[in-house]
């Protein structure tokens, strides 16, 4: 193969091409990220002609391209509205198998993971590990040739469909908290896992608690070196934040909601408030919330692009959780009794209500905002650390839960 | 003044814990949450007994003459055990209007049902725009020979789903008057609103030409309205107050209790300071809710703005303190399960029930001279 | 002396036969709480009268009195307007020494403090001894029958002026910062003491740095025992704080301002606000603070009368501070560019910008809001503390300042 | 757009930065605080040899031709120095107003002096209300033959009291006009105004019949007073963000080297959330303040609400970190010697210069279609 010395016109052209002879679209891509991938067949097409992860290496489905060319790819993908590139990018599973793996393992996981013929969930939060993760207390314990899981585990998406659960699990229990912990890829059809919709305050169950007992995981699954795990989620973590960006939704009734930076204005009009002299300033205060995040992010990509890091980057979560509990606030407050009542026939209501809750979800989910000010200010401010009471415990000794 | 002493009080208030204790534990809240009654009438039975329902009603008719003082503390109970109660309709709005009213015989006729809890009742004011005030009323009534008819639409009626009578104020041609209604008559249609807070009933109710028995009054209507207001929105602060304390005292535990980094939550000053925070709140809150009665009970000159006041402070904090409550407890308060979110749906609906914050901080800056 | 049998008419009739026949009032009493009063020669016949502590023992001036007699004593003083009554309760020099001073030092300095002979000043905080009291680095060290004392305080009022300052100075370095502090009378008047007064972001100078270098003060002015200090120091404050209150000022232009509820109504008014929505809401809500918190002292002073301890009492400082700073913040709002200015011409926006200054007195002073907070929750709510990295370290080997 | 390329601007605010180092320390500032004048002669000259007195005068007139950009980000470093000058007045307001009118003859008369730094200049437009509003101006003007005379009263006037020229907003029959006044004319009473911010500078101008020159101006007046407000405010923003992050690293180097409890206090989360929250407001005003600067750079339709948005949430910031800078500090903050107050009182004065956050809310409301 020696696609490295194609020119970029002649990648596009083999790319559109390609694409040509092999994409025909179909029902709208319903990609959740968890579930089984709508478009399988193609997905297999698009691995094996090496347009999924370009910039791999050619003994892995790729073509050693710089992601200058790779990106030629994807936008050609983009344009055509084909799914499956950019995968080197974007996977997170695929990736975190390349990156850690045993070679037995990678082969047969890694292609699937690819084709998307492999649903996939996380296995990390547990109701005693929440803001203190590497506090995790489902335990994994060697015999033979593979590993004992047993535990319990929250907040995970996707569990009932999933073939494997990224886990992590205690392994040793005399050494501090971090270093006791490995990761694996745990097969999630198996009888020792039980999976149970957990339901939000929003009365959705867009997650799963899991129960594991006895559950069986192969030395080969484990990813990364024995008690090593915590390293690999790190990075696995990092890929997580970079592809799946800020999860809050927005609201659920289905009327439509004005866009842009009027949107506040229009729903005070609509709502009669507009000529309210304190709601005025109100929408104008949170308007600009989310008008100077915007203007941050921004700022933050363009310093980015010019190789300096921002400090920016890290603002956006504990910005956004404001942002969402006041709009949240204030489209209540326009409504007045009307945000007394909730259901389809009460849309603004509904989504008013449903606002309000959900802001929890980014102000708690993911890390809470009290989380994010302690990484605020010690990643970015240098500020130091609180005295950690548990760090050089053997984490049997730790209190937690 | 209230008929009951201060000590017979203290005795009814330890009576009625007791009783919610038993009768409104949260897996009954849950319960009668999904019913579509949303009221246990055995416990609504066992409230007629202890005296709660006759709270506030003359002794003259069955009831135990109690003033804003009992009123607001047995509120705290109420608003502590989130219970699932016509209450605020049958035992406060509907009583206190028909004893601002100068109709005798209505109330020979309605209080001693009420106060047994035989019968329930409810007052239908306001129109669409939700709002408490008296060019708000948007029902209009004509006179039929000495019987009247009723045309119009009242919105967010609460418990009118399950109301024997009902109150309906109306635009009479000499003014607001408040006319006595049956919810069965002819051309009235009930619509159940569903709500937010799920402890709470509300209907919209259109009026068709209904017949309608018009009750007298000696002063202009809506002085009455604004007295059963004043006692509504004392026993609304009173509920907030309660449910305020309740639930600091529940964060404040799990704080205590919950382990992050080798360390109870409770211990880190992130958490410790929300919580003094709230502490401020909450005892503000309950200051304005009991302030406010007494100046009421009192008849002191100050009640009306002492009762703005506690309409606003105690709204904001009890909304304060059941949304930080959620942040401090993390992801458990996100679940169903919790009860964290129990509390915020009523704090929210008690901020909007009769007026917001900022309608009643305007009138208090009215009340100060300004 | 059998006063303790008189009945209250007869205790009421002969204190206020003896007002009339001494009592002669004079300029306005001045009594700053640290300058020598002003009254000085009727106040050695008052303790001599024993009018002064009729509470304490007849060996000291009193006359075991109940302090439900003590309290008519104190009544007829103050419908005449004399000075001296009711020191049992007020005097916080002369309370500290009646209760740790030894027999020798007591005898002398304990009638010169009732008389108000002696003028005093605290030497409590240290440039590096702030919210963390305990952490002082002023030394005394014993030699002969005396110690030698070196280092620096502040934020001491009346140091120019007193005799003796309230010290704790540290006499022993190698245990835990508590377990190290002695507290002393120290004489004032000697040459190795240098006060410098300290102007305040307020442009006004109330307190001083008071310099220390080896200062000499008796072994006999050592309150309580050796290294027994923070004990002292702990009654001393408890004995500030419920006699001396809040003592955050007001406004200083000299221009009248409307009291009552509705002051800032006026306020709103004066300034040409009143007709504002926005500025409405504002009023209402800083209104509300303060009438909130007048309301929860009271409903405290209640539950305390009751017998029931209450919780609120703790809470003030805080919501004090929040008040002082909202209605500072309120009072620049109302009027707006006239904010710009200062001075006795302007003296709305003197006071304005005065108490936006002033308004730290309270929130920093006698420990930062942060602390209060700290306090309200371990003390009132019985949240766990933090781990204390210093408490068990000789305090030689604590990092402070 | 700029006549100065990125390159020349990053070279020059360097450059600017080390002449503040030099010659505005924080002793400087509190040396002519004191002074009557409020600002150094030589410091003046060298900011002209510099060319940031010209910085925004076209270069046909000696300038730089610097835009918005540029401006805003010398004033980052003007803010975060405090420095005491009359840069304000005479490099931003006056040239600003005298470009955005149409008299050629004015321009090539004053804004070589003003380039140069050999004269001071300044704009005499609101009245006693503050506002900054055309309906405030109180001053009137009435023609005396070709000539024309102002009578009335100027408020808040910065740095007229070193003013070699006024440029003064007044009233004429046809509407708001400019006029050219000499300082010295006869009937001009100036009374020098005590400022919260030392290192500020205002007066009242009382005009009795003072003789004034007219400038041309081919559209309505107050478009270019509004040219001219916009850049003033985008320099105050700039003023703000540099203040701001000035400010917030002074105090989270305090904090790291604070120790209490044996601990830096930087450690503790109430400390260190409170810097976490301050970097966003700090960074947000940074981007505001930018894109700001930028959209009016670029005529963007979006220029008047970005400055709108500069306007009230850079005050904001600046204001909200220095007070909070004080609090986090603790005592020391609390004395004269630390110059913690010395930013707040610079925070404070820049709340108001222009309008209060209030009014550029309402206009961005307006602006947004509201």
């Amino acid at each position: 193969m020696t696609t490295q010395t194609l020119t970029d016109e002649a990648l596009k052209a083999e790319v559109t091409a390609w694409l040509a002879d092999h994409w025909k679209p179909k029902a709208q891509d319903q990609g959740a990220g968890f579930d089984l991938h709508p478009h399988r067949d193609f997905m297999a097409k698009v691995v094996e002609a090496r347009w999924a992860v370009p910039t791999w290496p050619i003994e892995w489905y790729g073509r050693a391209l710089s992601s200058a060319q790779a990106k030629i790819i994807e936008k050609a993908f983009a344009a055509a509205g084909a799914p499956g590139s950019g995968q080197d990018r974007s996977n997170l599973w695929a990736n975190t198998a390349m990156a850690h793996a045993t070679p037995a393992f990678k082969k047969t996981i890694v292609p699937a993971l690819l084709k998307g013929e492999v649903a996939m969930c996380l296995l990390y939060s547990e109701p005693g590990a929440g803001s203190d993760l590497a506090a995790i207390r489902t335990r994994a314990d060697r015999k033979d040739d593979h590993y004992v899981v047993n535990g319990q585990k929250v907040w995970t998406s996707g569990a009932a469909v999933a073939d494997y659960g990224m886990l992590v699990a205690r392994t040793d229990w005399d050494v501090p908290k971090h270093k006791g912990i490995s990761f694996f890829f745990l097969p999630m059809k198996q009888p020792g896992i039980q999976v149970r919709p957990l339901r939000q305050i929003t009365n959705e169950a867009h997650f799963n608690e899991v129960f594991i007992t006895d559950a069986i995981v192969s030395a080969d699954n484990m990813l990364g070196p024995l008690n090593n795990g915590w390293g690999v989620l790190q990075t696995a973590l990092a890929y997580e934040r970079s592809v799946m960006g800020d999860a809050a939704r927005g609201p659920r009734s289905g009327q439509d909601n004005p866009k842009g930076d009027s949107a506040l204005v229009e729903l005070a009009r609509e709502a009669g408030r507009l000529n309210d002299p304190v709601i005025r300033q109100e929408v104008a205060q949170v308007t600009a919330y989310k008008v100077l995040n915007r203007l941050n992010n921004a700022r933050a990509k363009a310093e980015l692009a010019q190789g300096n890091s921002s400090p920016i980057m890290s603002l956006g979560k504990l910005a956004m959780s404001r942002i969402l509990h006041e709009e949240a606030r204030l489209r209540s407050k326009l409504l007045g009794a009307g945000s007394l009542l909730e259901g389809p026939n009460h849309p603004r209501a509904e989504d008013a209500n449903f606002l309000s809750l959900n802001a929890y979800f980014t102000s708690i989910g993911g890390g809470t905002d009290q989380i994010q000010r302690n990484i605020i200010g010690e990643r970015v401010l240098g500020l130091p650390k609180e005295p950690e009471v548990d760090r050089d415990m053997a984490f049997r000794d730790v209190r937690s839960g | 003044m209230s008929a009951i002493t201060a000590e017979d009080l203290k005795v009814f208030v330890e009576q009625l814990k007791r009783l919610l204790a038993a009768r409104s534990s949260e897996a009954e809240v849950r319960r009668l949450s999904e019913t579509p009654e949303g009221y246990d009438p055995e416990v609504w039975k066992a409230l007629a007994d202890l005296g709660v329902t006759g709270l506030i009603i003359d002794e003259a008719h069955g009831g135990f003459g109690g003033d804003a003082v009992a009123l607001e503390l047995v509120m705290e109970e109420v608003g502590a055990a989130l219970l699932c109660s016509p209450l605020i309709s049958s035992a406060i709005l509907a009583p206190a209007l028909l004893q601002a009213l100068d109709d005798d015989t209505a109330k020979a006729r309605l209080l001693p049902d009420l106060a047994s809890g035989a019968k329930i009742a409810t007052v239908a004011i306001t129109g669409p725009s939700g709002g408490w005030i008296e060019g708000h009323v948007v029902i209009e009534a004509t006179a039929v020979g000495t019987d009247w008819s009723l045309t119009g639409k009242a919105a967010f009626v609460t418990h009118a789903h399950i109301a024997d009578v009902l109150l309906v104020v109306a635009n009479a041609p000499d003014g607001v008057a408040v006319f006595e209604v049956d919810p069965k008559a002819a051309g009235l249609t009930l619509t159940s609103l569903p709500t937010f807070d799920h402890t709470l009933r509300m209907s919209d109710i259109d009026f068709a030409k209904v017949s309608a028995r018009r009750l007298a009054c000696n002063r202009p209507t809506w002085q009455a309205v604004e007295a059963m207001l004043d006692l509504a929105l004392i026993a609304l602060a009173g509920e907030q107050a309660g449910g305020s304390r309740q639930v600091l005292e529940m964060t404040v535990d799990y704080t205590k209790n919950r382990f992050q980094f080798g360390r109870a939550i409770g211990s880190f000053q992130a958490v410790k300071h929300m919580a003094a925070d709230l502490l401020i709140d909450s005892e503000s809150c309950t200051s304005a809710a009991r302030h406010a009665a007494q100046c009421l009970a009192s008849g002191s000159d100050e009640a009306p703005s002492a009762i703005s006041l506690a309409a606003f402070a105690c709204a904001d904090a009890f909304s304060a303190i059941t949304a930080t409550s959620i942040q401090m407890h993390g992801g458990i308060a996100f679940t169903w399960a919790h009860p964290a979110h129990l509390y915020l749906r009523r704090a929210r609906a008690d901020a909007h029930l009769f007026g917001s914050s900022d309608f009643y901080r305007e009138r208090y800056v009215q009340q100060l001279g300004g």
